[in-house]
C-alpha cells in the first residue's frame, strides 16, 4: 500500500514536471496542434472540394491526422528528458520503473487528449461534420484512442530519443503498432457519427479498451529495460 | 578544520571494519563501439573512505563512475557496492548511492526549487520542502531559487546538482569533476561537503584533475590510465593487476568465445 | 552433419511436396490451377507466425536471463520470418488476381494483417542495426519483438472485423482449404507443404543461428582482442 | 497471364526464394568461419 502510494506520487511528480516544462516555453503542443490543423487543410485539398466526400471520409482524416500529431508529441516530451543528461539521472532514482513509465504516459496521455479533442471540433467545422449530436460516444473514442497513443508511444519515444536516426525510426516503429488503434477509432468514430445504425460502437471501443490495456501492461513491463538500456 | 555547517543526512551504517567493501569490482571492462573504455579493473575501497580517482582524460573514470551509479552496464567483469551485486541488486543499490555526473540531469524549464522538490519526490525524503529549503542555503542558490534553471551559469547548475546529493542519505557518493566550472566559493563549497560527508562516514569516490587540493582531504588515491589501474595510494583501497585473460568473464551469460 | 542430413530431408520434403501440389492435384471445382497456391501461401504464412513467436519468447528470455545465445534466435528467427512474411504476401497476391481479379484485396484480413506483419518486422530488423553494443542491441530489439507480438492478435482481430462485423465471409479466403470438408487429397497436400516448410525453417533456423553466433564470436574475439591490446601497452609502458 | 502463370510466378518467387536465402546463409556462414571448419 505504502509502495503503490509513492509509485503514485512518482507518477504525478513526472508529469507535473513535464506539464511545468510544457506550460513555460516547450509549447510542444501547440507546435502539434498546429501541424495536426495543415494535416487536416491538406486532406481537404487532397480529396477535393465535394462536400459529401470529406464527411464521409472525416473520421480516416481525424485519426490520421491525431496519430500524426501524436508522433510528433510523444517525441518532443521525451526530447525533454535530453537536457543535460536528464534521461539518465531519471533512471538512477530509486523508484519503480513502472511508475516513470506511469508519468510520462500520463502526460502524454493529457497532451493526446488535448489533441484529439481540438482536432475533432476543428473536422466538425471544416468537413461539416455533426461532432455535438454523439459528443459522448465520441469523447469515450478520444479518451481511448489518446490513450493507447500515449502508451505505444511513450516507451517507443523512450527507445528511440537515444537514437542517432530518431526521427525516422520513431513513426517506422510506431505507426504500424497503431494500426489496430487507428481502424477501432476510425470505426467507432464512424458509427458514432452516423447515430450507430448497425450498433457496432460497443464492440469497437471495446476493441480500443483491450488495445489500451495490453499496450499499458506490455509497455509498462519493458519499460525498466529501456531506462537501463543495455 | 572549521566544523562544517552542511547537513548531510546521516545512514546508520555500521562499524567500519564490520561493513563489506563499499566498492569492490572485478576484472571490470566495459567496451563503447567496440573500443575499451576501462580493460579490467580489480580493486576495493573501503566504506567510510575518501578516495580520489586520478587519471588523464579518456583515462577511463567517468566509465567507471558511471558503472558503479548502475547507469550503464559492465561488458567484462562484475561489479559490487555495499556487498549487493550490480546484476542482481540494481535498485538496492539505487537506493545507496548518490552520483554528481558530467551532465547534471537538471530540468532547464524548472526553478531551482522545482528541480529539487522534483528530486525530493524521486529520492523519497522526508520532509521534502525544508530539506529542500536547507539544500539550496547550503549549496549558496537561496536568492535564485526562484529562477530557471536555463538561465544559470555551469558553476550554478553544478551547486544545484551538488544540492540534489544532500537531499538524500546515500552510503556511497560518486563526484565526477565536482571542481569543474566552479568559482573559488563553489570550491570550497566542495571541499566542506567531502569533510561533511567524511564525518558521517560516506564512501566518497572524486574523480578529478585537482590532485593537490583533493590531497589533504582524502584518505587514498586510485590512478588510472587507459582503462586500468597503475597506481594505488594510500588508505582503504587495494587492487590486483589484471589477471591473465581467461580470467576476464563476459557480464552476460552467452557470449560466445 | 546432423544439420546437414536435416537439410537434404528437408530439400527432398519441398521439392516432393511441390510436385504434389503442382502435378498431382487436381484443380478446384472454383478456383482451377489458381488454388495450387494455397499450399505454400498457407505453409509460408504459418512459419511466419511461429517465427515472430520463437522472436518474442527468446527475447523475453534474454530479459530474463540475459543470455546472447537468446538474443541470437531472436533475431535468427525475425529475419527468417520476415522472408516467409514476404512469401506469404507475394502467394497471396499471385492468389488473389485470378480468383478476385485484383492482386490486393482489402477485404481479406489475412492479407492486410500479414502485410502489417512485415511493416513491424522490418522496423525490428531496422533497429537492430542501429546499435553496436550487443547487450543493447539484444534489449531494444527484444522490448520492440516483445510489442510487435502482443499487437499481432489485436491486429487479427481488428482486421477481422474491420472487413464488418456482421457480416458473414462471402470472399473465398485461402485459409478456406483448411475447411475439413474440402476433398482428402487438397488437405494431404496441404499438409505435406506445411511439414515440408516446416523442415526448412528448422534447417535455416539453425544454419542462422550458427552465422548469428559465429558473427558474435568474431566480435567478441575483437572485443577481447582490444582489451588485451590495452593491457599489453600499458603493462610494457 | 493465364492461371498457370499466376501459379508458376508464386512457386517460383516462393521456393526460389527458399532456395537463393539458403545459398546466401551459406556464403555469409563460410565468409565469417572461414573455409577451413565448413564441414559441420
Amino acid at each position: 500500500m505504502n509502495a503503490l502510494r509513492r509509485d503514485a506520487s512518482v507518477a504525478l511528480a513526472v508529469a507535473r514536471k513535464d506539464a511545468i516544462a510544457e506550460l513555460r516555453g516547450r509549447h510542444a503542443t501547440v507546435s502539434t496542434l498546429f501541424f495536426a490543423g495543415i494535416v487536416l487543410l491538406l486532406f481537404g485539398f487532397a480529396l477535393g472540394p465535394d462536400a459529401d466526400r470529406l464527411a464521409a471520409a472525416a473520421p480516416g482524416l481525424l485519426w490520421l491526422a491525431v496519430v500524426f500529431a501524436g508522433i510528433l508529441a510523444v517525441s518532443r516530451l521525451h526530447l525533454l528528458e535530453t537536457d543535460d543528461g536528464a534521461l539518465e539521472h531519471l533512471a538512477l532514482y530509486p523508484v519503480s520503473r513502472q511508475a516513470i513509465y506511469a508519468g510520462k504516459a500520463i502526460g502524454g496521455f493529457a497532451v493526446m487528449l488535448l489533441i484529439a479533442v481540438l482536432v475533432l471540433v476543428a473536422v466538425g467545422i471544416l468537413f461539416a461534420v455533426d461532432v455535438l449530436g454523439a459528443w459522448p460516444a465520441l469523447l469515450a473514442t478520444a479518451v481511448l484512442g489518446a490513450a493507447g497513443v500515449a502508451a505505444v508511444g511513450t516507451f517507443y519515444a523512450g527507445i528511440t530519443v537515444r537514437l542517432r536516426a530518431r526521427e525516422v525510426m520513431l513513426p517506422l516503429l510506431m505507426l504500424p503498432v497503431l494500426a489496430p488503434l487507428l481502424l477501432g477509432a476510425v470505426k467507432a468514430t464512424a458509427a458514432a457519427l452516423a447515430g450507430d445504425p448497425f450498433g457496432e460502437l460497443g464492440a469497437w471501443l471495446q476493441l480500443l479498451v483491450a488495445f489500451d490495456v495490453i499496450m499499458i501492461v506490455a509497455g509498462a513491463a519493458t519499460y525498466g529495460y529501456l531506462l537501463e538500456d543495455g | 578544520m572549521p566544523q562544517t555547517t552542511i547537513y548531510v543526512s546521516p545512514r546508520s551504517l555500521g562499524a567500519p571494519d564490520r561493513r563489506p567493501p563499499a566498492v569492490a569490482t572485478a576484472e571490470l571492462a566495459r567496451l563503447f563501439a567496440g573500443s575499451p573504455a576501462l580493460a579490467g579493473v580489480t580493486m576495493t575501497i573501503q566504506g567510510g573512505r575518501a578516495i580520489a580517482l586520478l587519471g588523464p582524460n579518456g583515462a577511463g573514470k567517468t566509465t567507471l563512475l558511471r558503472i558503479v551509479s548502475t547507469a550503464i552496464r559492465p561488458s567484462y567483469g562484475s561489479v559490487e557496492v555495499d556487498g549487493l551485486h550490480l546484476n542482481r541488486d540494481a535498485a538496492a543499490i539505487r537506493e545507496r548511492v548518490a552520483y554528481l555526473s558530467h551532465a547534471t540531469g537538471l530540468y532547464d524549464d524548472l526553478s531551482a526549487r522545482e528541480n529539487l522538490a522534483f528530486a525530493a519526490t524521486m529520492i523519497g525524503t522526508p520532509d521534502a520542502a525544508s530539506r529542500v529549503a536547507r539544500a539550496l542555503a547550503d549549496v549558496g542558490l537561496e536568492a535564485r531559487a526562484e529562477d530557471r534553471v536555463g538561465t544559470f551559469s555551469a558553476g550554478m547548475r553544478k551547486r544545484l546538482a551538488l544540492g540534489r546529493i544532500l537531499l538524500g542519505s546515500p552510503s556511497l557518493v560518486l563526484l565526477d569533476e565536482p571542481y569543474a566550472a566552479l568559482d573559488v566559493d563553489g570550491m570550497t563549497l566542495v571541499d566542506d561537503l567531502l569533510a561533511a560527508w567524511r564525518e558521517v562516514g560516506v564512501t566518497v569516490l572524486v574523480a578529478s584533475h585537482a590532485v593537490g587540493r583533493l590531497e589533504p582531504l582524502l584518505d587514498g588515491r586510485v590512478v588510472l590510465e587507459r582503462g586500468l589501474v597503475v597506481d594505488v595510494h594510500g588508505e582503504g583501497v587495494k587492487h590486483v593487476p589484471p589477471a591473465p585473460p581467461a580470467a576476464v568473464r563476459p557480464a552476460v551469460a552467452g557470449a560466445a568465445r | 552433419m546432423k544439420t546437414r542430413i536435416l537439410g537434404l530431408v528437408a530439400l527432398a520434403a519441398v521439392i516432393a511436396a511441390t510436385a504434389v501440389a503442382l502435378f498431382v492435384v487436381p484443380p478446384d471445382q472454383n478456383q482451377g490451377d489458381a488454388q495450387r497456391i494455397m499450399y505454400p501461401h498457407v505453409a509460408s504464412a504459418w512459419l511466419a507466425y511461429l517465427s515472430f513467436g520463437v522472436t518474442a519468447l527468446a527475447g523475453i528470455g534474454w530479459l530474463w536471463k540475459r543470455d546472447l545465445r537468446l538474443d541470437a534466435v531472436a533475431h535468427s528467427a525475425a529475419e527468417i520470418g520476415v522472408m516467409f512474411t514476404a512469401f506469404a504476401i507475394w502467394g497471396g497476391m499471385m492468389w488473389g488476381r485470378p480468383v478476385w481479379g485484383v492482386f490486393w484485396q482489402w477485404e481479406d484480413p489475412r492479407l492486410t494483417t500479414t502485410a502489417l506483419l512485415l511493416a513491424l518486422y522490418v522496423g525490428y530488423l531496422l533497429l537492430r542495426r542501429l546499435s553496436d553494443d550487443p547487450e543493447r542491441r539484444a534489449t531494444r530489439a527484444a522490448i520492440v519483438g516483445v510489442i510487435a507480438a502482443v499487437d499481432i492478435p489485436i491486429v487479427h482481430f481488428s482486421v477481422e472485423w474491420w472487413r464488418g462485423l456482421h457480416q458473414t465471409a462471402t470472399i473465398g479466403s485461402p485459409d478456406r482449404v483448411l475447411n475439413p470438408a474440402a476433398p482428402m487429397v487438397f488437405v494431404g497436400s496441404l499438409l505435406g507443404m506445411l511439414g515440408a516448410f516446416t523442415l526448412a525453417w528448422l534447417y535455416l533456423m539453425i544454419r542462422r543461428y550458427q552465422l548469428a553466433r559465429a558473427e558474435a564470436a568474431r566480435e567478441e574475439a575483437r572485443r577481447m582482442d582490444r582489451i588485451m591490446t590495452a593491457r599489453t601497452v600499458e603493462a610494457a609502458r | 497471364m493465364s492461371d498457370a502463370g499466376f501459379v508458376i510466378a508464386a512457386y517460383a518467387v516462393i521456393v526460389g526464394g527458399l532456395g537463393v536465402y539458403t545459398l546466401a546463409l551459406w556464403r555469409r556462414l563460410r565468409a565469417v568461419r572461414g573455409p577451413d571448419d565448413e564441414a559441420r
